[in-house]
């Protein structure tokens, strides 16, 4: 298991191994959600927010 | 189902015509003849996603469907399958569309949303899905929903006796300003250009309506008229019979004056929708 | 080579961009827009055979091409190549250019011939071929050539602002009266169209003109003005570009005032043309 | 090798066993083009008139 850093908070967060580019992770500090740029190494970004639609 | 929000003298009409299977039904394509030809502008607008999927299959490319957190299931359409939706919807459902309606003597002109930015809004390319229980954020979607209509472009066409046949995709827009074409769903297109040119609109289906239960064919909500009666419509609605509903509500709000859903499958389904008998 | 027909205050102009590979020259569509820019009316053609053929071998289907009784090889256009012609021309061809050139600010419809009746003719659906000798007729072919602009049409939209964007295929008429898309040469539309609207005719094209020695870049012919010198291109003429010189003839005795054939490749084709440097 | 009737002089007309549908015979009385509308029994029909195209 790796760490990154919460780039809203500065909080270490906890990456389970079999992380995948895209996944969303909840900060476990301040509860900021997180979205997986990169694996190796670990990047992080907020996670954009995004409207849900009534589908196509 | 009959929704009815303000009387008008002869306003346009606007006709959404169903996917694939029902794109050539004979009786709308006749019914929309008679009322041209009784001085009525007409708009037609068509999807086709049944096409689109048959033709990916034939291409060997597995359609993608991805799960919202909120459980709804919609179709993710990355470069190489918006591809094949351009081809379908504006190629082929399109063109061969206006031919019949021109074989029955229909002034029809046919146009993509993209056409004169005619269905324009920004371009949705990132999504929130689940997938195997972990949220994910798919980047590459080609998807938005009509912020904006050129009914100028619709106005006049038919103010010069022209029948458009409109169909997805609409023009997305980038962050950078360029122009992408887009998925975007045909009955909302319908009613975004309803509202814009405050048309009556006929949706038509392959089933009659909604029904209070849809295993009794007894129980179907001809007309509302009241909010509570409005929201017991939306209760009843289910599956993609939910999609006709939020697309009659956006219309509704938008200006449209009559929304009708209708059975495709009928003699006269538009001539018959409109005297309130959908 | 630049063909020259009558003095002319700023007619309109109808640009023909190449094929498959033309179709997005960054050029052409800069130029599109600086004419637009500068009040001019324009529009656009563009055909694609060669993208046609691409969806076709990834459908597994093989293009048929016939020869007829004088050695002239064409091609065999029967349904199930037809329905690829729409979906690859008027779909995915058409929406991507209007795409692009809304894009680059211009106000572009995309158009097949077959919208309202643009481009109409009889169907041509039996010829004349020789296969192994023998000479036969086949049926079911689906192509034609314009016998009628409904340059109206093309002249309201122009009026409104807008560069119709135009492709084949055109609309088909059969003997009972009935319209079918098929299939037509993409130079000839053009040149029907500059000729109903009176326009200057830019056919782009990957060469740079008609050489009198196609071996030699020294012996381009920039300008043709007498019968003599015309018939001199016509011998000269070689290839595909024998159609470009048949369509500049097309569009000249429909009523062009000027037709240049140009290198799309050129950094600002159209206006160089038009500046007579084609 | 079989025979059919010239449909414009009512000649007898050679057909030989290969014959296809579609394809076009000479009368060799008349001169007229006649196309293969049937091969068993052989029909012939006027061949029509079509017009050469410079192609697509
Ligand atoms: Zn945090
Ligand atoms: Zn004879």
């Amino acid at each position: 298991m790796t760490q990154a850093e919460c780039v809203e908070c500065g909080a270490e967060v906890s990456l389970h191994d079999d992380l995948e580019v895209g996944e969303i992770i909840d900060c476990g500090t301040c509860g900021a959600e997180l979205e997986v740029i990169d694996v190796s190494p670990p990047v992080l970004d907020r996670a954009p927010e995004l409207e849900e639609d009534w589908g196509e | 189902m009959a929704v009815s929000d303000a009387d008008s003298e002869d306003p346009p009409v606007v006709v959404k015509v169903g996917g694939a299977k029902a794109v050539d039904p004979a009786g709308a394509i006749g019914d929309v003849a008679d009322l041209v030809a009784a001085g009525r502008s007409v708009v037609v607008v068509h999807g086709g996603s049944t096409a689109v999927d048959d033709t990916l299959d034939r291409l060997g490319i597995e359609p993608e469907y991805v799960e919202s957190a909120s459980g709804v299931t919609g179709r993710f359409t990355d470069a190489e399958t918006m591809e094949v939706f351009e081809m379908v919807m504006a190629g082929k459902l399109n063109t061969e569309l206006v031919a019949d309606l021109r074989s029955a003597g229909v002034d029809a002109v046919g146009l993509s949303g993209v056409d004169g930015g005619l269905l324009s809004g920004p371009r949705k390319s990132a999504v929130r899905v689940v997938e195997g229980g972990k949220k994910k954020i798919r980047r590459g979607d080609h998807s938005g929903k009509p912020e904006s209509v050129n009914d100028d472009l619709l106005r006049g066409l038919t103010a010069d006796g022209y029948v458009p046949v409109v169909s997805p995709p609409m023009a997305g827009r980038e962050r950078d300003g360029g122009v992408t074409p887009v998925n975007t769903d045909a009955d909302r297109a319908a009613a975004a250009i309803a509202g814009a040119l405050d048309a009556e609109l006929v949706l038509l289906t392959d089933v009659s309506g909604v029904y209070a239960d849809p295993e009794d064919s007894e129980t179907l909500i001809e007309s509302v008229s009241t909010p509570a009666e409005f929201e017991a419509l939306e209760d009843a609605a289910q599956g993609f019979m939910g999609k006709k509903v939020m697309a009659a509500e956006e219309a509704l709000s938008g200006g449209s004056p009559l929304v009708v859903v209708a059975d495709a499958n009928a003699d006269d389904p538009i001539v018959d929708a409109l005297s309130g008998g959908g």
